[in-house]
């Protein structure tokens, strides 16, 4: 279904240990998992023990006027209490290791918008859906919520999402008007995922970034070179990338199935109707063109102007790309 | 010796017609005798239909969501349908059923009879928010007809501001709602501090009540935030006053604290009654004098009053600072001492008893059963670091449904089954009532464990399309939401069919020691023939043969010549010779 | 029998056959608690001096006592509205007892949200300043013309 | 009835008729004190449930006061501190009124009540007079609320929030105003008609406690909005 990656297990229940503070949190949850087995069997097996014992044999049975013992109730007060405030403590520990980051994190600015993740690294390299990152370094996101362009008059309002990796056990919200923060170090090069929990709207579930955990040489040189790996690929291969980067196959599927929006499959050429009225012979490059730099300008009929506006976000390149891309797309 | 009478009950002249004795359902006909009534037990029969009519609609919501989470594909319905059907489901189940079900329901109906009294303090109030409630429910209805209100039911700025009418209208609904909860719960404690019978000392009040009471509390100091909050959130999406709009200063943040200053106190309102229905059930059915009565009457006041202190837990990831986030966790581990207290108080009432495995018993049992793994997983919430992977995930969607479901409406509908009897006058089939809680057992542990696995594994809440990965779980867990559905609706028609069919029921099934067991089923218009003494604890079963109730030792059909429960006859030598013989 | 003398005595869980819970005040009529003129009188100068206190004040500037003040003689002026006009003295103390926890739960209601609100961003130093630019919020603040919001994502 | 001696000039039914002390107790109470004191305790619970419901106001007004100190300085120099204590004072006597209305029922003084009632309700009408005055000269001015501020010359930007908070918390304080006004206006009519008594007057306490409310909490809003800012 995602494109972006997939979450790979470690046990049956909790993700791989895929960055350093990982393995905290998973001896806080092996800790309480602990705990709580022991007081649930202490309970149902105390309920099931009763009821099989103490079941009704007669209307006449004779049953106990004990109504209260002091040293038990004292006993099941504090012990829980005391059990209580050291489960506080070690999700304590573990919570103010995540919180305060090394100095030397190399800061990452991530952008979120309705519904795409915008990366900022250090040199000013940009890169959407795909957030890559050194092994074995610290980095510290600094993130906020924006609003998304609609047209160069109008945005949708900014609304809350939240950062979360599951392989990492980081999680943090994305806030408008806010700038909040999270750290993390991933030793080993490895591919994971990037999930938005905070709804954040009709396409909430789609999204997600791919992670890729890379070595820090290789991070550095993808740096330097501004994001740019699609050096030599074809035009149409490099589309269908963008296709996905950009988050596209939220709304256009590529199998004629129509979404939110109208399906690539056998659009060049086609005819289209617009909500005003006008309408298209053949659907051509420079409608194409209008139609990611400034979405709202002509809308399908029977469709809401729901896209974002990507002047400014794509090149002119990455343009001719998607166009050579939906035209392979019979 | 009109206490005497009142025991045995033998009804006055004008409240016999035609040889049989009248009672509330069947005192005064036609429609209007209902919608104009002030009489509690009628108002809270109307309560229980409109909100089993919510939970029936919140329950299609859920079947259809998990229906279309088969796969992690586009089917079914659309991501933008599926968004308005999940906050439905949520709005529906939490402001329309889960809070106002048992306290409109089964508090309204029993708890005045239980303290001995002829109706609630203000009888008119009772009404009139039973009327507010259908406002309410009716402005939420049309904003759903015609509105698109995909904002989850916790409305969170700024998404929810920025949609329009319909968001308000909704919001206004859940405004209005709010103040029927709060003139119940101001009737309640009312009630409970001024009503009670001769005799009814506050420690002879049944836990019932004492939750109740602790219900209400929170019902009026914490429903009138929502309400404020709610209309600065109307404000905002209508004249944008800005408080909560980042581009004007304002705080989005905000609004979550004071979202959940009230919502957080409100899952206290939707388990406490639930927990004071378990003290009656299990105390009554294994008819055992209730182990720790103080204890459980104390943590219900406790949990409703550290219950205020701990709303920030919803917000560890919300940007709020570090040193709240701190506080508020180890406030929340406080909070779960007095629910431990309880379940263990349960657990102690069992040993010694004599445990009758009816339908009410059944869903005691699994209740305990459940609500223990509800609260259980609630500690792993609590705790910091490993709530920052689990919240906002199916872990967290499992938790709650363990509690509220699992605690809530387990309790809920095992009353239900408790006082069937005394509201209705029939007997429902135990049988089925036995295979009904099966089902909804079994079915609800497939349903909601699977998701503590999804959850940990990494699974958003609200997804639409989610990772191939988690589709077989996810399968499993609608299987499971068909095995609750079936149950629930086995549960409805045979609770139906009693109605008709059912064998009469006497005044006291169970053997039961509060006040409303003797009362007539169904009780007179006036609760009792004659404001009752109160002379023992609710839950005296002696320990003798005198605890059992005599009227349980002979045929099912009504005896009056019998001394019931809570017995003043046992400083009257007439009553004596009575159970003698 | 005050009120909560009544649940203390009902607490201890002896019979209290003279039913209706808490108070009972003898007979089925109702007896009302009338104050003197002069009481009233009083209390209604007092606030009018206060009133005119607080504001001869305010054109002083005490900088963070400003507030202290300001609540301090709200407050003055509030208990004696609550004890003489509303009868709270002369009440049970329940009454009292319902009024006050009102206000406990407001002053925890503030306190805590404030423990969030004025410590945000001190675990860890970002600049958790307000985001001045909703579309680009690392770059600086835009001219004053920003877009204007569409009304709904829906339409 | 030893309590006949204790009344005065008991109420009257429409011909005139004295009323009972059973006059007006429902079914399910005891007797006229049982109801007056559960009516009581109901009241004072509302009271705490209006307390809550502020409390949500004077949080935002605390914590962004916190937070934009200057910009709450600056804009609060643009309340008119003269009629903001014209109107406490205002509010103070409708407040003195209306506790001698309250006393005049328990004393079974009709006609004194009825006076005290009417000008509890001309005091707050007054409030409400002067309340518009200052509404109309901050649309004029365009201080208003959020994105509707539109005055000039304002050194910190977040002032729309201070006035989003002033209209918002003075709004809802002048609809309790209202409803308060007709709560005054029901039991004025009923006193004229003669219906209360030292035995009866349960509903004069309660809109008089209610009054008090509004009353103490402009106590509040006043020097918070006006003084300090």
């Amino acid at each position: 279904m995602n494109e972006h990656g997939h979450i790979e297990l470690s046990t049956f229940w909790l993700p791989r240990q895929s960055s350093t503070i990982a393995h905290q949190v998973d001896f806080a949850w092996n800790v309480v998992t602990l705990v709580s087995i022991f007081f649930f069997v202490l309970v149902v097996g105390a309920m099931l023990i009763f009821v099989w014992r103490y079941r009704r044999r007669t209307e006449h049975d004779i049953t106990s006027t004990v109504e209260h013992n002091f040293r038990l109730e004292v006993a099941w007060t504090i012990l829980p209490l005391a059990i209580c405030i050291g489960l506080f403590v070690v999700g304590f520990r573990g919570y103010v290791n995540a919180s305060v980051p090394p100095g030397d994190a190399l800061e990452i600015k991530v952008v979120a918008t309705q519904w795409a993740w915008d990366f900022i690294y250090p040199n000013g390299t940009k890169s959407r859906n795909e957030f890559r990152m050194p092994a074995g370094r610290p980095v510290k996101v600094i993130m906020s919520a924006a609003d998304t362009p609609k047209s160069d008059t109008e945005v949708r309002p900014a609304v809350i999402h939240s950062f979360f990796i599951p392989e990492f056990r980081v999680k943090q919200d994305v806030v408008p008007g806010l700038y909040t923060t999270l750290w993390f170090t991933a030793p080993e090069p490895l591919d994971t995922i990037l999930l938005c929990t905070e709804y954040c709207g009709d396409n909430h579930s789609k999204m997600s970034a791919s992670v890729k955990v890379m070595e820090n040489a290789a991070f550095n040189e993808w740096m330097e070179n501004g994001g740019d790996d699609a050096k030599g690929m074809p035009p149409a291969e490099h589309g269908l990338k963008l296709y996905s980067k950009y988050g596209c196959n939220a709304c256009h599927t590529i199998d004629g199935s129509p979404r939110q929006a109208p399906s690539f499959k056998g659009l060049f050429g086609r005819k289209e109707a617009f909500n005003d009225g006008s309408e298209i012979a053949a659907v051509d490059e420079n409608y194409i063109r209008e139609s990611i730099l400034n979405p709202t300008a002509k809308v399908v009929k029977g469709y809401q102007g729901i896209m974002p506006m990507f002047k400014g976000v794509v090149t002119d390149k990455e343009v001719d790309d998607l166009i050579a891309f939906i035209k392979t797309l019979k | 010796m009109s206490q005497t009478v009142a025991a045995e009950g033998h009804p006055k002249d004008d409240e016999v017609e035609g040889g049989k004795t009248l009672n509330y359902w069947n005192a005064k006909k036609g429609i209007l005798s209902w919608l104009l009534t002030v009489d509690h037990k009628r108002i809270g029969i109307m309560y229980l239909f409109s909100v089993l009519t919510a939970f029936l609609a919140g329950g299609i919501f859920a079947l259809l969501l998990r229906l279309k989470l088969l796969t992690g594909h586009d089917n079914l319905v659309t991501a933008p349908q599926y968004n308005k059907l999940f906050t439905l489901h949520g709005a529906m189940m939490v402001f329309l059923f889960i809070i106002p079900a048992i306290p409109g329901s089964i508090a309204n109906f029993m708890l005045p009879i239980m303290l001995g009294a002829k109706d609630v303090a203000f009888p008119k109030l009772n009404l009139m928010s039973l009327y507010v409630y259908w406002t309410g429910a009716l402005m939420a209805l049309v904003a759903i007809v015609f509105g698109q209100i995909d904002t989850g039911w916790t409305f969170y700025t700024p998404y929810s501001a920025s949609g329009s009418g319909p968001v308000i209208l909704m919001t206004l609904a859940v405004f209005i709602l709010g103040f029927s909860s709060i003139l119940t719960g101001l009737n309640f404690i009312v009630t409970i501090h001024k009503m009670r019978a001769p005799g009814m000392t506050w420690y002879r009040l049944p836990l019932f009540l004492w939750a109740t009471y602790a219900t209400s509390l929170v019902q009026v100091l914490a429903t009138p935030v929502l309400a404020i909050t709610l209309l600065l959130l109307a404000l905002e999406s209508g004249f944008s006053v800005g408080i909560f709009d980042p581009k004007l200063g304002g705080d989005p943040v905000l609004f979550q604290h004071f979202f959940w200053f009230y919502s957080h106190p409100a899952v206290y309102i939707m388990i406490l009654p639930g927990m004071g229905i378990m003290s009656e059930l299990i105390a009554v059915h294994a008819r055992r004098k209730l182990f720790g009565y103080k204890a459980v009457a104390f943590s219900s006041i406790g949990i409703a009053l550290i219950g205020f202190l701990v709303w920030g837990h919803h917000m560890f990831i919300s940007g709020q600072s570090e040193i709240a986030t701190t506080v508020f966790s180890f406030l929340t581990f406080l909070v779960a001492i007095p629910s431990g207290i309880k379940v263990f108080n349960w657990v102690a009432t069992l040993w010694g008893g004599s445990i009758a495995f009816t339908t009410p018993m059944l869903y005691a049992l699994s209740f305990l059963f459940l609500f223990t793994i509800g609260g259980l997983t609630g500690v792993y919430l609590g705790m910091l670091n490993v709530d920052i992977h689990l919240t906002d995930t199916y872990f967290v969607v499992a938790h709650f449904h363990y509690v509220m479901m699992g605690g809530t409406v387990m309790a809920f509908v095992g009353g239900l089954h408790h006082w069937w009897p005394k509201m209705t006058g029939r007997m429902y089939n135990e049988r089925l009532g036995a295979i009904g809680c099966a089902l909804v057992f079994i079915g609800f542990n497939m349903t909601f464990f699977t998701q503590f696995i999804l959850g940990s594994r990494g699974m958003p809440r609200r997804y639409y399309n989610y990772l191939d990965q988690f589709q077989p779980l996810h399968a499993f867990s609608t299987y499971g939401s068909w095995v609750i559905g079936l149950g629930f609706f086995l549960t409805l028609g045979y609770l139906l069919h009693s109605l008709k069919y059912g064998a009469k029921a006497p005044r006291n099934p169970w053997g039961g020691k509060s006040l409303e067991w003797l009362t007539e089923s169904p009780p007179i218009t006036e609760n009792f023939h004659d404001t009752p003494v109160v002379t023992s604890g609710p839950y005296d079963f002696m320990g003798d043969e005198h605890g059992i109730t005599p009227a349980l030792q002979h045929h099912p059909k009504d005896d009056p010549s019998h001394t019931p429960a809570y017995d003043p006859g046992h400083h009257d030598p007439a009553a004596k010779t009575e159970e003698k013989s | 029998m005050t009120e909560a003398a009544a649940d203390a005595h009902d607490g201890h869980g002896q019979d209290d056959i003279h039913g209706h819970g808490d108070d009972h005040h003898g007979g089925p009529d109702h007896h009302p608690h009338v104050l003197p003129y002069k009481t009233y009188f009083l209390v209604w100068s007092a606030l009018l001096v206060l009133t005119v206190v607080t504001v001869g004040v305010s054109y002083v500037d005490f900088g963070g006592a400003n507030l202290v003040i300001a609540l301090v003689v709200a407050t003055i002026k509030a208990s004696l509205v609550g004890a003489i006009f509303m009868h709270l003295k002369y009440e049970t103390k329940f009454y009292t007892v319902v009024f006050v926890s009102s206000l406990v739960f407001v002053s925890i209601f503030i306190g805590i949200t404030g423990l969030d609100y004025l410590q945000r961003g001190r675990a860890d130093h970002v600049r958790h300043d307000r985001v001045m630019n909703m579309l680009h919020p690392f770059d600086p603040a835009p001219p004053k013309a920003a877009p204007k919001p569409a009304a709904h994502h829906h339409e | 009835m030893s309590a006949d001696a204790h009344a005065a000039s008991p109420a009257v039914d429409d011909e005139g008729r004295p009323l009972s002390p059973q006059y007006h107790v429902a079914h399910h109470f005891d007797n006229a004190d049982h109801q007056f004191q559960a009516n009581k305790l109901g009241i004072w619970l509302f009271l705490a449930q209006e307390i809550m419901f502020f409390s949500g106001l004077f949080c935002a007004f605390i914590l962004f006061r916190a937070k934009y100190y200057d910009a709450f300085v600056e804009a609060h120099h643009h309340l008119d501190k003269v009629m903001g204590g014209i109107n406490t004072i205002v509010l103070i006597c409708s407040s003195l009124t209306m506790a001698l209305g309250v006393r005049a029922a328990q004393t079974n003084k009709r006609k004194l009540g009825v006076a005290m009632l009417v000008m509890t309700f001309l005091f707050a009408a007054t409030f409400l007079v002067i309340k518009y005055f200052e509404y109309h000269h901050k649309f004029h001015d365009g201080l208003l609320p959020g994105r509707h501020f539109t005055a000039e010359g304002f050194v910190h930007p977040e002032a729309n929030i201070f006035f989003g908070i002033y209209f918002v918390m003075t709004g809802v304080h002048g609809v309790h105003v209202i409803v308060g006004m007709a709560l005054i206006l029901w039991i004025t009519v009923k006193m004229y008609r003669g219906r209360f008594s030292s035995r009866y007057y349960a509903p004069v306490e309660g809109v008089g406690l209610y009054w008090h409310l509004v009353d103490l909490i402009w106590i509040y809003l006043f020097p918070l909005l006006y003084l300090i800012g």
